[in-house]
């Protein structure tokens, strides 16, 4: 079912873009969302806890707090409606890289009280501690790791909360050329993994609608080049392929040079700060995520904001229902970490952002992309993508 | 050699050591052990051979730096085994001249020809590999290396340990360290400096500093050793002792070019001088020549001068 | 009271002693020389004249007043000026800017008084006019010598310390220096201390003169009486 | 395993070349290219001259740059403007505004590098510390500034409060002109000239060039080192304020903890390339990296421009060892 | 305010230790440093409660970082602390190090080889060393702080090499890098990631013996040659010194021992990518350096010790962890100005019988440069 306004027809279009604009679908919020709070019955064995392993204070702070902000409030909220089971809270800094994420993975292992862990929020140190951890047995839910083939390393401890790239990069793809009916792109891409393997898989999904390609830096906050770029191929859309922090003076200065193309962009832009800081160049920019749309759930959202006084941003949903995955395990009276690991495999509930259940490689059964759009400094959902 | 007294510091007093030792030693004793602390540091090489021979010769040799010719076809040579002096006013192009021989400049024109061969175009260390040595006119040590050391470093410009050689200690290694210790030792007796080997070279006063480059100069083991103004800062006592010891660096076979101002010095220890003034030689003579050359006098010497100075 | 008064001085380098008790007066109007064997403690003494060496003891004294923990630069503007050893010259400035850096703390560099100055410093040393443009890093050493007292001269010290001035420079021109030593002397009434190893020339000079000794001083009087002293002779004015 | 290697790398180049591309966008470059090489100027003075006078390569000057960034910031909030709004201001609102926000930027600036200079640099000189020291210290100072910014103001740049947008002005060869780039570029070279009339033409810039060369016989000729030394910083911390204002007038996303790493580093390479300690070698530094930086990323592509910025240094360096304009710093004194 | 006393006490506690360190024998020495070396060994087993960084952090795998960095300071410190030139991208070195490792023997790589670790350790040494020829052949020339940038514009090159060319793989990095081949009886691997403890031992073994020869380097021509031209370029050239080609052993050498320790570590970490070899990773190893004591060998392995311990021992305040190192880092600097270590090394084989013999004491030097140099400020 295209939920699309009727950008379907792109079949010979003329270059310039002809296309009515994409609106909002019917949805209703899933009724049956399980939260952390659970049924307030939860009964477990021993002090079990549950640790947060990611960055903290090192590279892209901002991404990794937002995350532990949530596994936070969602230990907190279950805690106090489940007299009978109290989890503890644990934290381990990896400082977001690959070199630093050992040791404090390593103490997490041996810390023999944490049976499951939300994290690690990269690709990068995920890749890095994933043999540690599949030796020690020690589930981890990941909120935020993308790269499609951290799935096929034979690891048995990893799970990933959301979709990865391979399946956005299609559905964007799909979103771009058919809803949007655009026939030449630009991708740009940071030089993060997240970055890199989007771009790859929605290119490769382009195809010859990928007109032109365009790589900026991490930290990079002035793009006359990309713009450059994207001048002298005038495509119909833009895409690009990374994180808020680069994506909003990105959109701003696409906008200042006059570039007036559609600007679409993927999870790692979608938050509410990319809409503060690109301001008024936010009007209109496409996003996609493989999850539901944020308005259905607006307790977790106020819920948040009251614990922490910001909004949630990028992933802090993800990393919620992950936690929720973890303790519905603990309220069962799980005491091992195979247990856990076991519940993990084996679970199936609607969360908030999507209805989780595995595939044996860690992968989620069905990942739903959903086209959002932001209009009057909004992120406003539009329709899921087929 | 006329040490000055060992500084009162408690750190200098010696146990038992060299310096109580050479306090207590009468003349006699004192004379021959100076006499053996000279064979100890005298060269390794036979280098008297063919005294008279031409070593240096400067030919035609011109430097320019921008507009200013600070060196203006000069020639002269030196022969084997004498002491010349090189004088000439304030920026007559003396230290120049020496930057110039020992590869600091490249010439603008001109040839400096070391026994025969021309080096102007070659490194500084090849030159001083190939037998020329110097001192500063501002003094130039390493601060932070004992004046031992320093020696060292000049005694290593003959050694041929590599790095290999150092990281797994060949034997050679062992010989060459062992040469170059006793070597430095009693060159530093020779300069009349031991008894402060131990200390930092920055921490030295002035005058040992010079004592310290001429050692660190010889311990190259030079066929020909360039000072540059060694007197200054020295009082009229130690100036003589100076001379004493350019005599004694002389007896042992070394060629010396000296460029000094102060001419009982330079009168009392060289065989020829030569002497620049605006960049050109204007006089190349006996010192008694020299003297008496009006032109010299003129430009340079002024009123002859009470003797006293 | 004295101009310039060291009072029971100690100077330490790290845990070595440089001086020890060492006291020195200078009357207004007087030339003052130090003589003394190599690291004898001229330089040290110079030094912590000028507030460049904290004192370990003793007190610095000028025109009754305590300077002892002056800042080097204050007391410049008091009228203590120094020709330091090594000459110092500023090897990026040109001569002429290193000229006008003596006059740094001068009031009036603006007047004439400050251009009179000016030339008679290249009326002393003619070669510095030639060079006026020539960085001073790239002079010889005795032309960076003459630059060194030149710059000291457009300070118009009321004291002026000189630390091994001849050193470096052709016999013609060191008789220059004292004569140019003798008359701002003279003329101007600048108050001198002189270290000096052509120590027969200073002590001729100079009105009264120390002699040092590994950071203590031995010997007092005037310059004639210590000229005449045969100790003395025999330690420092050599034999020739 | 050659082949193999050969193989891989012919199915796929390593770099690709757009020359076209560099023809194209050549004005275009060259303009923002200016403009943007007119922030790294204005940041690389305050190295240049740091390191003119104490030898110290100060790493924390990025960070007196994000304090600048901050203030500006902060001032326009206080000023009343909004984020997400676009205001309609007229002229003389805007340049009160703007003046206001650049005055405050550039006396916190200033002050937060003299404050530095006294915290940090001035018990190590007390102490005869060696030049590396003051460079690690540097190095905890500017980890210290970024941690405090990161606890109390988040990890998240603050939202964009934009005031002017680029407008085009006028076109040079069919690139644009705004007038962002033209304030820019305009005020870099006054305030360049400005700093470098006073450090060579008055007495007390005399004085900074003396202690640079020789701190101590500076001190025989009445020079206060330590009010130099706190001048120094001043007029570092000053600029880079200023360059902060059009930094945020840029990139209105830029006030951010981290946000003055990257360009601290551009600058500072700016600085070397024009001769270190040579004032007017850092804005021909800053100019002639940010246009070359533009030519490099259209003809290799975006992802290379940091390279293209080293490698031009690198290869300055190798046929001028001291930088375009930078006078040896060895002179002869053998 | 009496002179002598005020003087002595303030003789910096290092010293004082290398002092007395002087003033013993030969096998009062070894009684001294046979104990310490095996105390250094057992680390990681005793885990002492006060100085452990867990629960944060792993306290053995911190060790072996200690370790690592530690190497990469004594390799640092031949080019800084020696030699005397200013590196500021020796990471570049260390990453060379790494990615010759992952790229030999990673399944990710496109070479395809899959050598094992122990092959791949020389030919990371290698490749390294080449890379410091590379890097020193053309720059050496340049004065101090102009060097200082280039080689900070090496290390980012390298970086965003590894970053922007495909086959380096960016950010996906290279995963299963192999560690030494040695089983238990059980079968099980003893070198794993997850266990810091064999690698610690592994590491300090390899300090030990890199410490053997960078000693002997340090007391002998070689080592006096970096001195010299440390102290005064010119001056050194003038006394026969090559300072080009000893500048080019010294960048050799160094970038060889921080090639070894990437390769230690990639092989124990298991997974590189391109992060992590920045800037701030390569300053900070300066900082193990200069904080330690340059010129220290000792020293360094000190300040490497610090560097990595204590963000690492504030994990469980991890948002302040690097707040507090920065604050850390400034006030070691302020109150311990020539590094925790800072004296200077002993270049002479046979020193100490020489100087023994003239002043009827062993070698010492008898005036600190710290307070030496109050008259020249800062500056040169
Ligand atoms: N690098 C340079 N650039 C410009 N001029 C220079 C340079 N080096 C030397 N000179 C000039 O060349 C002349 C000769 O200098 P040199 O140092 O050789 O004199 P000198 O004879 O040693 O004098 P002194 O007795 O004073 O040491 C001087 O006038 C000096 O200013
Ligand atoms: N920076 C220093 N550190 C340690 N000791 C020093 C330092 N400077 C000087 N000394 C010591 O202090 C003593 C006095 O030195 P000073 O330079 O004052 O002597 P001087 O009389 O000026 O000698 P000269 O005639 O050689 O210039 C010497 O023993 C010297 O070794
Ligand atoms: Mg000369
Ligand atoms: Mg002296």
């Amino acid at each position: 079912a295209c939920g699309g306004g009727g950008g379907g027809d792109t079949g010979g279009a003329a270059p310039t873009q002809q296309r009515a604009e994409p609106t909002q679908a019917p949805f209703s919020p899933p009724a049956d969302a399980v939260l952390p709070a659970g049924d307030g019955q939860g009964q477990c064995s021993g002090n079990p806890s549950i640790a947060y392993v990611g960055t903290i204070a090192g590279a892209n702070a901002g991404l990794g707090i937002a995350i532990k902000q949530a596994v936070e409030l969602a230990i907190e909220e279950h805690n106090q409606a489940n007299a009978g089971c109290q989890v503890s809270y644990k934290e381990f800094d990896t400082g977001g890289s690959p070199q630093t994420a050992l040791a404090p993975t390593v103490a997490a292992i041996n810390d023999p009280s944490i049976l499951g862990v939300v994290g690690l929020p990269f690709s990068g140190e995920s890749e890095a501690v994933g043999p540690a951890l599949t030796e020690a047995g020690l589930v981890s839910v990941t909120p935020s790791a993308t790269r499609p083939d951290l799935t096929t390393k034979g690891w048995t401890h990893f799970f990933r909360g959301l979709g990865n790239d391979a399946v956005q990069g299609p559905a964007a793809a799909r979103f771009i050329t058919g809803t949007l009916g655009a026939q030449s792109v630009c991708v740009i891409r940071d030089d993060s993994a997240y970055g890199q393997g989007l771009a790859t898989e929605l290119t490769n999904a382009l195809g010859g609608a990928a007109t032109c390609q365009e790589e900026v830096k991490t930290g990079q906050r002035e793009f006359s080049a990309a713009i450059g770029t994207i001048q002298s191929a005038n495509p119909n859309a833009i895409f690009y392929a990374g994180y808020y922090d680069e994506g909003a003076p990105l959109a701003q200065q696409l906008r200042d040079a006059g570039i007036e193309a559609d600007l679409v962009v993927p999870d790692g832009v979608k938050d509410p700060i990319f809409v503060q800081n690109a301001g008024e160049a936010s009007d209109g920019v496409y996003m996609t995520c493989p999850c539901l749309p944020g308005d259905v759930f607006p307790e977790f959202t106020n819920a948040y904001k009251a614990r922490w006084n910001v909004d949630p941003q990028t992933y802090s949903a993800e990393a919620y229902d992950a936690t929720t995955i973890l303790l519905r395990g603990l309220d069962q009276g799980i005491s091992d970490r195979a247990g856990l690991l076991e519940h993990v495999r084996n679970y199936k509930g609607q969360g908030l952002t999507k209805a989780f259940a595995w595939n044996a490689q860690g992968e989620l059964n069905e990942t739903p992309v959903w086209s959002y759009v932001v209009k009057d400094g909004q992120i406003q959902r539009l329709s899921p993508i087929d | 050699m006329n040490p000055q007294e060992p500084p009162t510091e408690e750190i200098h007093q010696a146990e038992g050591g060299l310096v109580a030792e050479l306090e207590r030693m009468t003349p006699q004793e004192r004379a021959a052990h100076d006499r053996e602390v000279a064979a100890a540091a005298a060269t390794d090489r036979e280098i008297a051979v063919g005294v008279g021979d031409t070593l240096l010769e400067l030919r035609d040799l011109t430097m320019r730096f921008g507009g200013l010719t600070a060196l203006d076809s000069v020639s002269f040579s030196i022969q084997r085994g004498e002491i010349l002096g090189l004088i000439g006013p304030n920026g007559a192009g003396k230290t120049t001249c020496f930057n110039a021989m020992t590869g600091v400049f490249r010439p603008t024109s001109g040839d400096v020809l070391l026994e025969g061969r021309s080096i102007a175009r070659s490194h500084r260390h090849q030159i001083t590999r190939l037998g020329i040595a110097r001192t500063f006119q501002n003094i130039r040590l390493f601060g932070e290396m004992t004046a031992l050391e320093n020696v060292m470093v000049g005694t290593d410009a003959r050694h041929k340990t590599s790095v290999p050689g150092a990281v797994f200690r060949f034997p050679r290694h062992y010989a060459e360290e062992r040469a170059g210790v006793e070597k430095s030792m009693a060159l530093l007796e020779f300069v009349g400096i031991a008894d402060r080997a131990a200390e930092k070279a920055r921490n030295l006063p002035y005058g040992y500093q010079r004592r310290l480059e001429i050692a660190r100069a010889l311990a190259t083991e030079p066929k020909l050793l360039c000072l540059d103004e060694p007197a200054a800062g020295f009082n009229p006592a130690e100036k003589d002792d100076l001379v004493a010891l350019i005599r004694k660096i002389r007896e042992d076979g070394y060629t010396v070019l000296v460029i000094e101002h102060d001419m009982r010095v330079v009168m009392g220890v060289t065989d020829r001088i030569v002497v620049l003034e605006f960049g050109r030689k204007i006089a190349e003579d006996e010192p008694e020549a020299i003297r008496e050359d009006p032109a010299v006098v003129a430009a340079y010497l002024g009123v002859p001068d009470d003797g006293s100075a | 009271m004295a101009l310039l008064e060291l009072d029971g001085v100690a100077v330490h380098y790290g845990r070595i002693q440089a001086l020890s008790d060492v006291s020195v007066t200078v009357e207004a109007g007087e030339i003052v020389a130090l003589i003394g064997a190599n690291g004898a403690g001229k330089t040290t003494t110079m030094r912590a004249i000028s507030g460049l060496l904290p004192l370990s003891a003793g007190r610095v004294v000028f025109e009754d007043e305590d300077i002892t923990r002056m800042r080097a630069d204050l007391r410049v503007r008091r009228g203590i000026c120094q020709a330091p050893e090594g000459r110092g010259v500023f090897p990026g400035l040109t001569v002429l800017e290193n000229l006008d850096m003596g006059a740094y703390s001068r009031k009036d560099r603006r007047t004439a008084a400050y251009r009179e100055d000016l030339d008679h410093v290249f009326e002393l040393f003619p070669r510095l006019a030639e060079r006026r443009n020539q960085a001073g890093g790239t002079l010889s050493g005795g032309e960076q010598q003459m630059v060194a007292i030149g710059r000291a001269l457009m300070a118009r010290p009321r004291v002026l310390l000189l630390d091994e001035p001849s050193m470096g420079l052709a016999p013609q021109i060191i008789q220059q220096i004292f004569r140019i030593i003798r008359d701002i002397n003279a003329d101007r009434g600048t108050t001198v201390l002189l270290v000096e190893q052509n120590a027969s020339q200073a002590l001729a000079l100079a009105h009264r003169a120390y002699v040092l000794e590994t950071g203590r001083v031995v010997q007092h009087g005037t310059g004639r009486q210590l000229l005449d002293d045969p100790a003395v002779r025999n330690a420092y004015l050599g034999v020739a | 395993m050659i082949t193999h290697v050969t193989s891989v790398l012919a199915q796929d180049p390593l770099i690709d070349f757009n020359f076209q591309l560099l023809v194209d966008r050549f004005w275009a470059n060259t303009i923002d290219g200016l403009s943007y090489g007119s922030i790294y100027a204005l940041v690389a003075i305050g190295y240049t001259l740091v390191y003119g006078v104490l030898r110290l390569i100060n790493f924390a000057h990025s960070e007196i740059f994000v304090i600048g960034v901050f203030a500006a910031y902060f001032t326009f909030a206080s000023l009343g403007f909004v984020p997400g709004e676009s205001p309609q201001l007229g002229l003389f609102v805007l340049i009160g505004s703007l003046l206001v926000a650049g005055l405050v930027a550039m006396a916190v600036s200033g002050g937060s590098a003299v404050l530095l200079e006294r915290v940090c640099y001035r018990p190590l000189r007390k102490r005869g510390a060696p030049p590396l020291v003051f460079l690690i210290t540097a190095i905890g100072a500017s980890f210290a500034i970024q941690q405090i910014f990161l606890i109390t103001l988040g990890a998240n740049s603050q939202p964009t409060i934009r005031l002017l947008r680029p407008t085009e002005v006028f076109e040079i060869f069919g690139a644009r002109v705004t007038n962002i780039q033209i304030m820019t570029v305009v005020a870099a070279i006054v305030l360049m000239v400005v700093a470098d009339t006073f450090v060579n033409r008055t007495r007390l810039g005399r004085g900074v060039r003396a202690v640079s060369q020789d701190p101590a016989t500076a001190t025989l000729m009445g020079v206060n080192r330590e009010r130099v030394f706190m001048l120094t910083f001043l007029l570092g911390g000053v600029l880079a304020g200023a360059a902060a204002l059009f930094y945020i007038m840029t990139i209105p996303a830029a006030a951010v903890y981290n946000g003055g790493f990257l360009l601290g580093i551009k600058a500072f390479t700016a600085a070397v390339l024009g001769g270190i300690g040579n004032l007017r070698g850092a804005l021909l530094g800053g100019l002639v990296l940010g246009v070359v930086e533009n030519y490099g990323q259209s003809f290799f592509g975006g992802e290379w421009r940091d390279v293209i910025a080293f490698v031009l240094l690198i290869v300055v360096l190798m046929f001028r060892p001291t930088g375009i304009l930078g006078e040896s710093l060895a002179k002869a004194r053998a | 305010m009496n002179a002598p006393d005020a003087a002595a006490a303030k003789v910096p506690f290092g010293t004082r230790l290398r002092d007395w360190w002087g003033s013993l024998d030969r096998w009062q020495q070894w009684a001294v440093l046979i104990p310490a070396v095996l105390l250094i060994y057992l680390l990681p087993v005793l885990n002492p409660p006060l100085l452990t960084t867990e629960p944060g952090t792993d306290f053995q795998i911190t060790l072996f970082n200690a370790a690592r960095i530690a190497l990469i300071a004594i390799g640092l410190n031949i080019v800084v602390g020696q030699a005397g030139l200013l590196d500021l991208g020796y990471v570049g070195f260390f990453a060379v190090g790494a990615y010759t490792t992952a790229v030999f023997s990673s399944p990710d790589s496109f070479l395809a080889t899959d050598y094992p670790w122990l092959a791949c350790i020389p030919l990371a040494m290698f490749v390294t060393a080449v890379s410091g020829l590379l890097l020193g052949a053309p720059t050496l020339r340049l004065r101090g702080d102009y060097l200082a940038i280039v080689t900070l514009g090496f290390g980012e090159i390298v970086r965003l090499l590894a970053d922007n060319l495909d086959p380096l793989r960016g950010q996906r990095g290279f995963g299963a890098i192999p560690g030494p081949e040695v089983t238990r009886a059980d079968g099980s691997q003893v070198f794993t990631s997850t266990d810091g403890t064999p690698w610690y031992w592994l590491t300090v073994t390899v300090i030990i013996i890199v410490l053997m020869f960078v000693g002997n380097l340090e007391r002998s021509r070689v080592g006096r040659a970096w001195v010299a031209i440390r102290e005064d370029e010119d001056a050194a050239e003038s006394m026969g010194v090559p300072t080009f080609r000893f500048k080019l052993w010294a960048f050799a050498m160094g970038a060889t021992v921080g090639g070894l320790s990437g390769a230690i570590y990639a092989g124990q970490v298991g997974f590189i990518n391109s992060q992590g070899f920045d800037i701030i990773t390569s300053i900070l190893f300066l900082a193990a350096v200069v904080l330690g004591g340059s010129g220290n060998k000792v020293g360094v392995i000190l300040g490497a010790f610090i560097i990595v311990y204590i963000p690492d021992r504030f994990q469980v305040i991890a948002q302040y962890r690097f707040l507090i190192f920065g604050l850390a880092i400034i006030v070691l600097m302020i109150f311990r100005p020539q590094g925790l270590l800072g004296a200077r090394q002993r270049l002479l084989t046979y020193g100490r019988q020489a100087y023994q013999r003239l002043i009827g004491k062993g070698e010492q030097i008898s005036s600190e440069s710290a307070l030496g140099k109050h008259e020249e400020g800062v500056l040169r």
